[in-house]
């Protein structure tokens, strides 16, 4: 019952949070630049061209008339015209979004499955060497610009080693001579439907090196979490009982301390998924990954505004679905969180 | 032979700002069967005693005595193996030494397969058993309940429960009331009186609280600056304490003076933790202290079934 | 120096030296760059993408630009950018975080729902909107980033001071007749200010990190200005065979980034100074 | 009791918000109490968790809202007042609370401490107001070279008797005690114990006395009030309820440990 109310709340509240970022970008989209109809007009348009752009895009209604306008588009799933490509911005989204949370999905993955075990370990050996030895890795993890450990993968495995593709998402021969038939348009789970499991190895292939890039920062970040969550945890007076009780030291580590540091590890999950899709911008530009993150780096260089809204909403989106997704399982992990 | 003698405990931790004397000279001698009470104020070592018969001491302390044993197994080597076979904890805040997020079911079936080889329902009828045992009224509901749905008084109960789930016959209850009620409270310790009788306990007492000791304990050790400095059958002691610290800590409270008079306190504070004591460490403040006491360490002194530290001859209460 | 190392610790110490160093480098950026003029931007069309030698200790960009130089010179607007976007986060957050915290109620709800909502983006998405629709800038690009960063501070602000307010000694003090300013002043800014700003001197690295990801984007300084993020974009188009181009740069972020996120981890677990009473 | 009332509470209900939208209206946590402090006299109120003794006591502070009711303070409407006269009619009300280590600021000097009340009721600071503050710790058995101390440099009963020379400050004619001796030792409390009946002695001054230990308060007390679960089980003359209680609750305290023990 509690539970129910619990998550009824969240719902709640995450709609209105949607409605506040509709507005918000709405405002950063539409309203900040200085001139969206010359932008929509086209290179070099004319007074009357501009004239007729402002009426198309009814920038002299009001701006609540407007924001109306913009949210029912935006709820419908018509996020317009691409001012550069004058593309349903819809369609590309539709090629683009699946490829931008394969990345994601698989990244936030592989910190979780770094990041955490690290984690637990360092704060079981405190202060011993494997502690110290993480614990460096992570403040390394967390300082590397991004961008720049992706060149630096790059240059050892593809450039010195050669074990692994340089960028993209599939060979070549695949993506052209026999490309895969779009279902999920997630490659991997594509290339089994199809049948083609030599495809699901070239795209895990692909896959690796953008993944790395961006699990790294995620991973310090989940290994620092959660080491320091555990430390307290271990210095808890329930942790203390259990040692009196006479249970074993595993299973006061695994069976008694790590329930409770289930909260703060979901905790980590929302800030690694949130950094794998935003870092998608940078890593799917130098990796030239056909996802979100490369379609809005070039919507950014030609201003193409309608784009950059679209993108940021869903992406936002995707994002709030899961903040409200960890909420509920909070509170499944923890009954105490239905109670606050 | 006693369940449980400690000669001459000291407990030293070692900080950056110097030695820090947390238990200097204390004595205990347990009988089975008994509730033995350990009383003092803060600071006085009662706790980090109670800790380090469990093995339970900070990491770093330095643990030294000449005798420290437990049923004649040496406690300085067993310890951790006793602990939670022979030896049990019931803790001050029964909110923080149950795990929030686990069901009680859970917690007692956790303790009950690290002690006990029995299957998965006879381990569940038995903590069912357990949690009844200690009073509580509906077992079957308390095990689908976790902590935060139980009031203090049950949650207690359930740290009862487990602590009988490991089989220990030896219960250390630090403070086990002062997080509760004094109604709630009363009602636990009559439950240890009668696991004590029912099932042959040992329960070692820890309070600061001196209505605690009389409402259940049969014998008293009153520490001092980590000192055990008297020790005897409770209701002696109450009547006739025979060191002036006693003396003085049963004057202070509000019920031995009439209605509004002067309450007689003690002057000054206890010896700093990282100091040294020469003599009777409560000479600064005894209102009976002679040269003598800030000399030499004081001479044992008997009265009838009890016995105490001072200078002082023992005919004189 | 003793005193720092007691405080400090030796890895915190040689953090900041490290973040002292480079601080002197962008202050006296002009005297000591080996060549001033093409740190500023002036080319150098003869020394092409030359590797490092003596000399050019770094190499040279497709400008023939000393890279080192150009680090030197980047120091001034990598590290400004750090520092003012926490400093503007925090001049948004601080005080809306007070205001949410002290007054609770309806001021509250109010401003804790609209700080949820910027909260709700992934953080560099909104600041890459907001650089895209405000155009790219040296300024520009730090509110970009400040508007996404300032929810964390009021947040935080207003966690302390929940804690505070509820504190025995602030509602003695209320009891006591002492006035709602004087309150803040007294009691819970100096106790909120500690927290904030180990939190702010921890947040500088990332700070930089995400400016330096704007400008890698384009929507950073404009050139010729030197700017970390922007050489590293710059010399990707010939990375890897002249690498030391975009390495340099790279690297330098790194260490500047790695000094800020031991720096901040040292101030925390800083000895003394308890934050709150404990009882 | 003919001397006239210094805090007079008629019917006072409080109860707390229910929390969301479908939760359903709580039970009050006092439930219609009434009571009257004569002056120059100690009330003591004693109850256990949850039995609405805290809640009165924030209530009759104005730190929560009551439902209904009302209390009168030297015949004042006290729950009428808001805003600048709230704020400086409180100062005639000194308060001590539990713990002292938690209710002095750990960052100011004793001295900062005690002028707070003095600054906030319009005083000037200065050579005048360092001797208030001598005189203050010195009524509260404390030497003067404390003022440049912290608290956490303090015993317990020295931080509390600093509490207590807060409280003191602007001289109040009514002290709310809210258990000013549950986090100290018992040689401890004696002494502070025996420092309040001197200051209610030499100060004139009425308490309010909030305990969950009926022996403390009974000590000092002139009546007694017992809540329990919101209700005022028990109100009368001390030594009339401690002679005679008529509820099976009080009785129940009163029996509990050496008391029992002795007879």
């Amino acid at each position: 019952m509690e539970l129910v109310r619990y998550i009824l709340r969240r719902t709640i509240l995450s709609t209105f949070v949607v409605v506040g970022v509709t507005f918000l970008v709405f405002i950063v989209a539409q309203v900040v630049p200085s001139d969206p109809a010359a932008l929509y007009a086209g290179p070099r348009p004319t007074a009357e061209q501009i004239e007729k752009a402002r009426q198309e895009l009814n920038l002299d209604a009001p701006l609540a008339e407007r924001f109306v306008t913009f949210a029912k588009a935006m709820a419908a799933g018509d996020f317009g015209v691409s001012y550069k490509s004058r593309r349903l911005i819809a369609d590309d989204l539709r090629a683009y979004l699946p490829a931008t949370l394969e990345l994601a999905i698989f990244s936030t993955g592989l910190a979780l499955l770094i990041g955490i075990p690290l984690g637990v370990l360092a704060a079981a050996r405190q202060g011993n060497w494997p502690d110290r030895l993480s614990s460096l890795g992570s403040i390394a993890a967390v300082a590397m610009p991004t961008f720049f450990l992706a060149m630096i993968l790059q240059l050892i495995f593809a450039q010195w080693l050669g074990i692994l593709p340089l960028s993209g998402r599939l060979s070549r021969e695949i993506s052209i001579a026999a490309p895969l038939p779009m279902i999920t348009g997630f490659n991997l789970i594509d290339a089994v439907l199809a049948g083609r499991i030599e495809v699901v190895g070239d795209a895990l292939k692909h896959l690796i090196l953008p993944a790395l890039t961006l699990a790294s920062y995620p991973a310090g970040v989940a290994m620092r979490l959660t080491r320091s969550a555990m430390i307290e945890i271990l210095e808890r007076r329930h942790v203390t009982a259990a040692r009196a009780l006479g249970l074993s030291e595993p299973r006061i580590l695994f069976g008694h301390a790590l329930p409770n540091a289930m909260g703060p590890a979901l905790t980590v999950i929302g800030l690694s998924f949130a950094y794998a899709l935003t870092g998608a911008v940078l890593v799917e530009i130098i990796f030239a990954w056909p996802g979100l993150g490369r379609y809005v780096s070039e919507a950014i260089l030609a201003k193409d505004f309608p784009v950059i809204a679209a993108v940021t909403m869903v992406v936002t989106i995707c994002y709030v679905v899961m903040n409200l997704l960890i909420d509920v399982a909070q509170a499944l992990v923890d009954p105490r969180v239905a109670l606050s | 032979m006693p369940l449980l003698e400690v000669r001459n405990l000291s407990v030293t931790i070692p900080t950056p700002e110097g030695d820090v004397h947390a238990v200097r000279a204390i004595n205990l001698e347990i009988e089975k069967g008994e509730i033995h009470g350990v009383i003092g104020e803060s600071g006085c070592g009662k706790t980090m005693t109670g800790m380090t018969l469990l093995g339970l001491a900070p990491k770093g302390a330095r643990i030294v005595a000449d005798s420290l044993h437990f049923d004649g197994e040496d406690l300085s080597k067993n310890a951790e193996r006793l602990r939670g076979r022979r030896i049990g904890l019931i803790s001050q805040d029964p909110a923080a030494a149950l795990n929030p997020v686990l069901s009680i079911a859970r917690q007692m079936d956790d303790v009950l397969r690290a002690h006990r080889n029995m299957s998965r329902q006879a381990r569940r009828a038995e903590a069912s058993s357990l949690l009844a045992a200690t009073g509580l009224p509906d077992p079957q509901r308390v095990l689908k309940s976790y902590p935060h749905q139980l009031s203090g008084g049950m949650q207690q109960r359930v740290v009862i429960a487990q602590a009988l789930a490991t089989g220990a016959d030896f219960l250390i209850a630090d403070e086990p009331t002062t997080a509760l009620d004094v109604s709630v409270g009363a009602q636990v310790l009559a439950l240890l009186r009668k696991l004590v009788s029912d099932r042959g306990l040992t329960v070692l007492m820890i309070t600061h609280d001196m209505d605690v000791i009389a409402e259940a304990c049969d014998r008293v050790t009153v520490l001092y600056a980590g000192l055990s400095v008297e020790v005897g059958p409770v209701g002696e002691i109450l009547q006739q304490p025979g060191h002036p610290y006693t003396q003085a800590l049963l004057a202070a409270l509000p019920d031995a003076a009439p209605h509004g008079a002067r309450l007689a306190a003690i002057e000054g504070s206890i010896p700093p933790p990282r100091s040294g004591i020469e003599g009777c460490a409560f000479a600064p403040r005894c209102p009976k202290a002679m040269p003598v006491c800030a000399r030499q360490v004081p001479p044992k002194r008997l009265a009838e079934a009890h016995r105490w530290l001072c200078h002082l001859p023992a005919s004189a209460p | 120096m003793t005193r720092l190392v007691h405080r400090l610790g030796w890895p915190g110490t040689i953090a900041f030296g490290v973040v002292l160093v480079f601080v002197l480098l962008a202050v006296l950026a002009p005297w000591i760059a080996p060549y001033p003029g093409q740190g500023a931007g002036a080319p150098n069309v003869a020394a092409k993408l030359l590797p490092p030698s003596a000399d050019y200790w770094l190499g040279t960009d497709h400008l023939g630009r000393d890279v080192l130089s150009r680090v030197i010179y980047g120091a001034r607007v990598s590290m400004t950018n750090g520092i003012l976007i926490v400093l503007f986060a925090l001049l948004i957050g601080l005080p809306i975080g007070l205001a949410a915290g002290y007054f609770g109620g309806w001021i509250d709800e109010a401003l804790m729902r609209g700080t949820d909502v910027f909260l709700a983006f992934p953080a560099l998405l909104l600041a890459v909107l907001m650089a895209a629709a405000l155009g790219p800038g040296f300024l520009n690009s730090i509110i970009a980033v400040a508007v996404t960063w300032w929810p964390w501070y009021a947040r935080l602000a207003r966690a302390e001071v929940l804690v505070l307010r509820g504190q025995p000694y602030v509602e003695a003090a209320r009891l006591a007749g002492v006035s709602h300013p004087r309150i803040i002043i007294r009691h819970i800014l100096p106790a909120t200010g500690r927290p904030l700003t180990v939190q702010a001197a921890l947040d500088v690295g990332p700070a930089l990190l995400t400016a330096a990801a704007l400008s890698f984007l384009g929507l950073g300084i404009l050139p010729p200005t030197a700017d970390w993020g922007q050489m590293v974009d710059a010399g990707r188009k010939f990375f890897p065979a002249r690498w030391w181009y975009s390495a340099m740069p790279g690297l330098t972020i790194f260490i500047v980034a790695l000094a800020f996120s031991i720096l901040g981890d040292a101030l925390r677990d800083r000895k003394g100074g308890a934050n709150r009473a404990s009882a | 009791m003919n001397s006239t009332a210094i805090l007079e509470v008629r019917d006072l209900v409080i109860r707390y918000r229910a929390r969301g939208l479908f939760a359903p209206r709580s039970r009050p946590a006092v439930n219609g109490a009434s009571f009257t402090l004569a002056e120059r006299e100690t009330l003591g109120i004693v109850g256990e968790s949850g039995s609405g003794k805290t809640s009165l006591l924030r209530a009759i502070l104005r730190l929560i809202p009551v439902e209904s009711g009302s209390v009168r303070l030297e015949g004042q409407d006290w729950l009428a007042l808001k805003g600048d006269t709230l704020r400086l009619t409180r100062q005639r009300i000194g308060v001590v609370a539990q713990n002292p280590y938690l209710s002095l600021s750990p960052r100011l000097t004793i001295a900062e401490i005690l002028s707070e009340p003095l600054l906030a009721q319009g005083e000037r600071g200065g050579p005048a107001m360092r001797k208030k503050i001598a005189a203050l710790l010195s009524d509260c058995g404390l030497p003067a070279d404390f003022m440049e101390r912290r608290a956490r440099e303090l015993s317990g009963g020295q931080a509390q008797r600093v509490a207590i020379a807060r409280a003191l400050a602007l001289e109040p004619k009514l002290m709310i005690l809210d258990e000013p001796t549950s986090a100290l030792d018992v040689s401890v409390q004696a002494q502070i114990l025996n420092l309040l009946a001197d200051l209610k002695e030499s100060r004139g001054l009425s308490m309010l006395f909030v305990t969950h230990n009926l022996k403390v308060v009974a000590h000092l007390s002139d009546s007694l009030l017992v809540m329990r679960r919101g209700d005022i089980v028990e109100f009368g003359a001390t030594e009339q309820v401690v002679r005679e209680p008529r509820h099976d609750y009080t009785r129940e305290l009163l029996s509990f440990g050496l008391i029992g023990a002795r007879e």
